[in-house]
């Protein structure tokens, strides 16, 4: 199945990118994601605890399971609105 | 209305989305960009978002605020891309039959777009650095060098 | 800026008298002629006041504020003469470093307005009934006749 | 000594007019005005208890004391803002 990555923010800066498609196996999760992404760049990985995912514009865990067509997204801490 | 806009936000859109004739009171939060943050002068900001996952979560914002308060005239709107100093980021207005309700309503709803609206602020300092933040801390104020 | 006017509000005023590099929350509250009370349809106020008195005190409330908060900019304009149904009443803005104390400070000013500024409502209903009106109770419903 | 008595609503249309002045004996106070309007209109004394005073744009008590050229005022029940 084909799935579309985004990234945002210090994830889009570190990848040098802010969106992919993935072909990933049937039965994949958010994580099987991951697990590629740390393979590309282990530095990556540090930052999982901070991070949040979402699939389809919902908020998901690593292990949410995926299909074909979804769009999964990083999510590094947000700031919406002001600093105040 | 839930927006996220790269045009210049007034406070107008906001208010006009809530107004009604039997909503005596208007609340309305505007958030501009500080000439500096502890201190420290900012030279501009960056805001970045993910626009259809923020709309949607910012109205799942607007039906937290129906079911607890019974205001069902909520707008939010946030702005992304370069912001000078004074311009406005974030503007939400909430309609209410009660005040004390719309205050409450809109704090809240400033509360929550901060924990659950995927939008982020990138400072630029005046100093040169750069960085992107997170409420109360900086995050990956040092990003590890690419191996 | 504490002002009484018979011109119509646009919130703007009150806003742009509170605007600083520093503050980079405003909140603002606006009041406007509801089509009911109760459930009983309003045809329009008319608000009175004792124009110099009320800009007194409401520079008092923006004083209790800065002793309280630490908040400097709190701008409230009142309207009289008659009201339309929507149209604006009050406007309060304050600015501040932080928005909860904003939201706070915001909501003493309008419930000290409602208390020590001398402002009246007269309420004319539909129905053709008019009374002078006070918070939570109607004033005065029947006048006494003259004697 | 002259002082300024102004009314506003209810006071305003109780007693059909919004200012007046007052000629008052040396040693008055707000309540010296009160009386007299008590003795012009009765019932208007079933209000006082509701009511305010002010004098020179600041909240009185009726033992205040006058000067020439005071601007004393009766305050009803304010209601500024709005009843939300």
């Amino acid at each position: 199945m084909k799935v579309t990555v985004k990234y945002f923010a210090v994830c889009h800066e570190m990848l040098n990118r802010s969106e992919e498609e993935m072909q990933l196996p049937e039965g994949s999760t958010v994580n099987t994601i991951l697990k590629q992404l740390e393979d590309e760049w282990p530095e990556i990985a540090e930052f999982y605890e901070v991070m949040q995912m979402a699939v389809n514009w919902e908020y998901a865990t690593e292990n949410t399971e995926l299909s074909d067509g979804d769009e999964v997204a990083l999510i590094p801490p947000v700031t919406g609105g002001i600093d105040v | 209305m839930f927006k996220i806009t790269a045009d210049t936000i007034t406070g107008a859109e906001v208010r006009e989305a809530v107004e009604a004739p039997d909503a005596g009171a208007v609340v309305l939060f505007l958030g501009a960009v500080r000439n500096n943050t502890d201190g420290r002068p900012t030279k501009h900001l960056e805001y970045e978002a993910y626009p259809p996952m923020a709309e949607k979560k910012m109205a799942e914002i607007a039906e937290e605020i129906t079911d607890k308060w019974g205001i069902h005239r909520v707008a939010m709107i946030h702005r992304i891309g370069k912001l000078e100093i004074g311009e406005v980021s974030v503007a939400v207005a909430v309609a209410s039959p009660h005040r004390k309700d719309g205050f409450e309503a809109c704090q809240y709803a400033m509360d929550r777009l901060k924990q659950i609206v995927p939008i982020w602020k990138r400072e630029v300092w005046v100093d040169g650095d750069a960085e992107w933040v997170k409420p109360d801390a900086v995050f990956f104020e040092e990003l590890p060098e690419r191996t």
